[in-house]
């Protein structure tokens, strides 16, 4: 072999160097984007549930879930910043070399951003939506969003729904709301159903959602049980229930105890 | 490796061991007194009001017993050790933070915060390094009082007494108000505040049943 | 989900799973000629010098009829999809790749470079968003190279050919060298390069054997 | 409950999630910093490697691995200065609440620095030395070195001076040093049995010695059996190896392939 | 190996493999139809039991539809390989008998046999070495119905049919003691049959709820 | 090796599988025993009060019936070998267990002791090296028997029967408490303790429904 | 569930674990004789030629006895149930492949067919819903053959024959070239052919020592 | 429960994790011993052939030294608890019995039998039901042994005693064709014996190096 060949075959490795260390550089820039976008997302489904739960006697239910879901917003505009700054790094045919390192904080990200939409609205979040909000300002994306991280996102949405209904109860018009989310769950459970066939994954994450839908149903079989005992419209016991409970309580009761 | 580095690791290592031993039998002894709490708190499910601080009584003094195992390990743990040996103890500190909130409950009707927890079981700030009681541990014995309640505001009931459970209402809701206040990581600490909202629910069906009984009894104002 | 939502998913979803059917089509073409390549190339063991040169060209035709399979695998692929689907022919191409590089090496004694072997299998740039070949891919269809090398090492010597060992060591440590300079992850690559080290110590005994055994025949120069 | 009371329980709750927020800032920030150093590390040991592989005609052994350590120790300074800036992350008691985090990377480092260190010395890192690379300039520690930390760091050591010794074989007395790596990871193997009673996980490392270990044993048999057949001292067989391989040489061969 | 014998394994290899991708079109065929009876059937949660006739009609043409997939196995299978593809569609199979037991019980609130459902999805005696229903997967569908039961007794409570848990607990009861005496040594039988305690507690519990509310009558039913 | 102790082995060998056969048959019949035990128990659920007494009658005999198969493990298994092949009949026996303590507390309304239990299953003090009731099954046993009385707690009430869970409530008070005083390290048994809370909270429940109700009166117990 | 049914259900149940029980019994015997044949094979290894066709005869013998076994199992079988129960015996039956294809090879040099194996162990073409020898048995039987020929021409040096290895080395070669046109999707098969590439290299090696040392000659043999 | 049986129940289970206790103490004493044997067995490889009968000296002190260890094993055990323990120290004692036999076979180049391994270690015939030698412990030394002969044979060569290698053949393919004719049932035994055949492989390569390279004759030594 010719010593020429030898500078050859050492140059060409040298390129390759350059090129797996940019892979393996980038990488490791994703992987942490990620752990920071999976943070962010969970500190703002926390955020939500904290702001419907604490409530305001002065606004309706409708006002209240809207002024969370505007703070959530607000909250995942940090997380669409991370995005915008990501976007050289995803462009081209590179997202899908780095979709594993990218896809578990993209789903908790749509979680918690379907979580607020769904408070603001009451409907699934559509995947145009999403994609909308990881692109600029004039409508370019900063990547192409998959059906599948869509859908994985959404899936996680039904165990928030769950807690959401169950810690939501003594709530005041907290028994009717979590009649809304059964029915809710239910029809996610179904459109999701469909999509089990192509996405391995949801068919696991779908046994989630029917532990959920199934945690939810006992709850409004709970509610459903305890008003048939009283001839009542479920809204007057309701009242009753919240003057009896509030009169028990003038100020602390310790004595008795 | 050198003979001299050879027995320095070796010193070292067996140092280790023996402490391991040691911390053991203090866990020993906290793990009785911590049984002995527990069985005496079962009871109050069944203890008429009349007589339930007399059994409080008898668990503060368990309580305060648990002070000399504090103190047994502040002397053996080696300083800034403190969150490597921690998990022995762990579970015993857990069941004695839940023992400490629930008499204060009990008595009082208030929560007993971290400090004075802390102080009941007579840890020392200057021990800290040492042996502490962490915010972990401290909200895993709050969780736990929740979970007695949601069975005490049962069987109160069942023993006659219709304002407990509404009492507790109050008392869990502000708790659970505050757990929500967290930003928890998927561990068990979140696993476990996450079972909270079953014993919230298991709370209102009681004072939702209670209330429209009591329908019977108390004029109604109606609501506005 | 409204309906036309549900719609669309379902259309991009079955779009998928058909491109995935017609890719697999592709790959088992692929396939096909991969393993006439691989049985044609194990006839090298036992091939004397001179017919070997009739070998390798029945090789060269089968890759250049590799061509049509990546000019396929190009009109299916989506623009910008390209490492979506790799995996789906990257054991094929690694094959290939071997191929490629082996018949190079047996022909010249040079190794085919990534642009070279790529070109060979009909790859264009304009492609390189949905059909391209890796350095990954590259370097394990380089790594497969050397383990067989290492088996003509042996074989070369049975057939009484001495020089061959000799020559192939030289290649085989610079090859080496360039994969030493990777910094490489624990991956299947740096596994297979580890695996490197037990080829290169198999042919340095070849040479190791016929050096000393050409002591008889050949006039030894003292080194210096 | 007086009113008060859920003020106070709001305020003890606001200090739970300050507190717990900063643990899981910080935990962030280690694991982040823990996989640069690894990677750092990672990359030192290829470095060393192939220092010793291209190795320089002029050069004689020792100064060859000197050389290739001191580079190595210059890599490294790279680490040791993400070490001296944790060091407030990990003051006091929190060394060991973030162990876990540390350890991986902090294992990785060592198996590096123990690499050039034995390059240069031909011996294990002394405990000390490793505890003073990780301090400052007036040897304060950055955080205290644990005895497993050391001790799993060491033992990965003997799987790299397994692959230097085997792709050593063809360098001029790869030979002579595959016999001295190979008596080195014995001795290696003897001392930490003694410690595996006490640290767990170096008993599934010491598989991992072992394998290596037979596999150097089986270089060092293959050339005992070689060298066996002639009645000439190993030296003189190598020189007349390369004479005889260096004359089939003469920039390329390509015409007779 | 001789060219002969050679082609008559692969012949052997690829017929089987071609058996094979034409047995899966038919298990994608039959996954299709399961899919939309489980969809279908999911809605009896939400029915109300005036509608709920119509729901089962839909699903009882699609458990007719199954029909042309079982006669499309049976003239795939070659004779007496029954055993050995059965494994393919044993998840439809038994997806397939749950709904048609569920339909049954719905519809008359009898159970359904092993024969009957076998009938019901056109399976011949004649093919019973190439297609049959195994009294293995019978269970199992069996077995699904009860899990689905116990979640449809509590959602009928929701929906103010008060009657539905008391007719399925009688049901359920029967099972549980017809089950009771197998002597069931297959694992995953066994396993799923120990979870059906589970699923007769929760209808139990349903049932209690009922009739301490004096919601329904429970009839006193003499022990068998 | 030497042939004869090649043969020594053998034999030990061959004699221990033919021991296992033998023993397997035992347990084989034992669980025929043990299944028929809990199809007849499971009728305690909804069996009215009046005819329970022929029920458990029946059960008592099938219990004397299990001492043929204790006789029969105590000829098979050799001297000193009882801990080597306990296992294979330990679930067989926790089962035999439950049924004894439970057949006892519904005639009796006392826990069989372990000695008593033992007696019935006809074991005898010589046979201790070879079978034998050991402290671990017998609580394995007693704790099945208190999950069941919480099933049965609810379905009595279904049957109209108020009183008999306050009388469970009673008995499993006593136990927990008398449970709460082991030092349990034996994981499994700990675990199955633990749930025992869940029984335990299911049947205050159901006192709670009942007293709420007024439909039974539940007399005030001075704690012990 | 219908008693009638029950009592077929559980007939059905009863005799699959009779006849499981049957089948392994027969095992048991054909585990015995090929752990008689994989033994006595064994020796090759350190057999001076002129004694090897004693030992072939012995081993002979013992693959006719298998005769008794096939036989057996053909009358246990159901009709039809061949692939329900052949993982059963299928790890002894690919043992005697082993047997009955080294033999033939060390006894004539030549490939023993499928059919011929299949004769050889006594089964009939009227038993193939019920015992049959497979494609991929027959195959794992040779691969372990190859695994074999691999130890033995090592050995073959040992002992002084060096004419041997040179022979495996031609069989061998045949052999995996006929492998390699083979399109294995069975994964376990594929696995082992992969592994056989170990034992060419192994045996190349042996052929390279040899010619090397001109201990034999090695034919050059004009590729096919 | 009874406070009597309470009493009973817990002096039993305390009696129980006392005695486990002290079984761990005795266990952690012999594992010194075993680990010291293991540390000094391991230097055989490097040890020239003179100095190897002091290093077997000191070994054949500890094996002594463990005499105590069995003895106080027996002191502690209950009459017939044998194999509730054994499990304990089944891992000390295998590793006991593997130094045991690799001394005998390096001293005298015979294999040393259950009985002789078990007077060795101080186990008495009368402690049989305390403390005794298995005969699947005892096989799973013995394979130890193997496994550590094949690595003494390349290490040998190493040192330049290429008589070693032939002698271990001899003796290894003696224990072979023993452990061919056992009929192993158990799981990990039969595992481990399987794992034979790579050190026997690995010893013949040993074998044909030095052979072939006429280091050392091999004596041809009929087959038995
Ligand atoms: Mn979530
Ligand atoms: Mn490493």
């Amino acid at each position: 072999m010719a010593s020429s060949d030898q500078g050859q075959i050492r140059l060409a490795f040298q390129g390759f160097r350059d090129e797996i260390d940019a892979y393996n550089d980038r990488r490791e820039r994703l992987i942490k984007a990620s752990r920071d976008i999976t943070n962010l997302s969970k500190k703002t489904i926390f955020l939500l549930h904290r702001l419907v739960l604490e409530g305001d006697a002065s606004l309706d239910d409708k006002q209240l879930f809207t002024r969370a879901a505007k703070k959530g917003y607000e909250k995942l505009h940090q997380v669409q910043g991370i995005y915008a700054t990501l976007k050289p790094e995803l462009e081209g045919d590179r997202f899908w070399r780095y979709e594993r390192q990218v896809s578990p904080g993209l789903q908790e990200y749509i979680e918690a951003l379907s979580f607020a939409y769904y408070l603001e609205h009451g409907v699934l979040i559509p995947y145009n939506e999403v994609q909308k909000s990881i692109s600029d300002a004039e409508g370019e994306p900063y990547f192409h969003l998959t059906v599948s991280d869509y859908l994985l996102g959404l899936s996680d949405l039904t165990g928030e729904l769950m807690r959401f209904s169950i810690s939501g109860l003594s709530r005041k018009g907290g028994r009717r709301k979590a009649l809304e989310v059964c029915a809710f769950v239910r029809s996610c459970k179904a459109d999701f159903e469909r999509f089990t066939e192509h996405i391995r994954d949801l068919r696991k994450k779908q046994n989630v959602t029917n532990n959920s839908l199934e945690k939810i149903e006992d709850t409004v079989y709970a509610i459903a049980v305890r008003s048939s005992e009283y001839d009542l419209p479920p809204e007057m016991l309701d009242d009753i229930v919240a003057t009896v409970s509030s009169q028990s309580n003038p100020g602390g009761g310790e004595d008795d105890l | 490796m050198e003979a001299a580095d050879l027995d320095q690791i070796n010193t070292l290592l067996d140092t280790d061991s023996e402490l391991r031993e040691r911390i053991k039998d203090q866990v020993n002894e906290f793990d009785k007194k911590t049984r002995l709490m527990v069985a005496t708190l079962n009871k109050i499910h069944f203890t008429p009001p009349d007589t339930i601080s007399a059994l409080l009584d008898t668990v503060k003094s368990v309580i305060v017993g648990c002070q000399s195992v504090t103190k047994g390990l502040a002397e053996i743990v080696p300083p800034n050790q403190f969150w490597r040996w921690k998990d022995m103890w762990s579970n015993s500190l857990k069941t004695a933070v839940f023992a400490s909130v629930l008499v204060e409950y009990l008595s009082s009707g208030q929560l007993a915060g971290l400090q004075q927890v802390s102080d009941q079981l007579g840890m020392r700030e200057e021990w800290k390094d040492r042996v502490s009681l962490t915010v972990e541990d401290y909200l895993h014995g709050v969780i736990s009082v929740v979970n007695e309640l949601s069975r005490l505001a049962v069987n109160s009931v069942t023993l006659g007494n219709f304002d407990q459970p509404i009492k507790i209402s109050h008392f869990v809701k502000e708790l659970f108000a505050g757990f929500s206040m967290l930003n928890l990581k998927n561990d068990t600490l979140r696993r476990r505040f996450d079972s909270l909202k079953y014993d919230m629910k298991k709370i209102e069906e009681v004072v939702y049943d209670v209330s429209l009984r009591k329908l019977a009894t108390v004029p109604i104002v109606p609501s506005t």
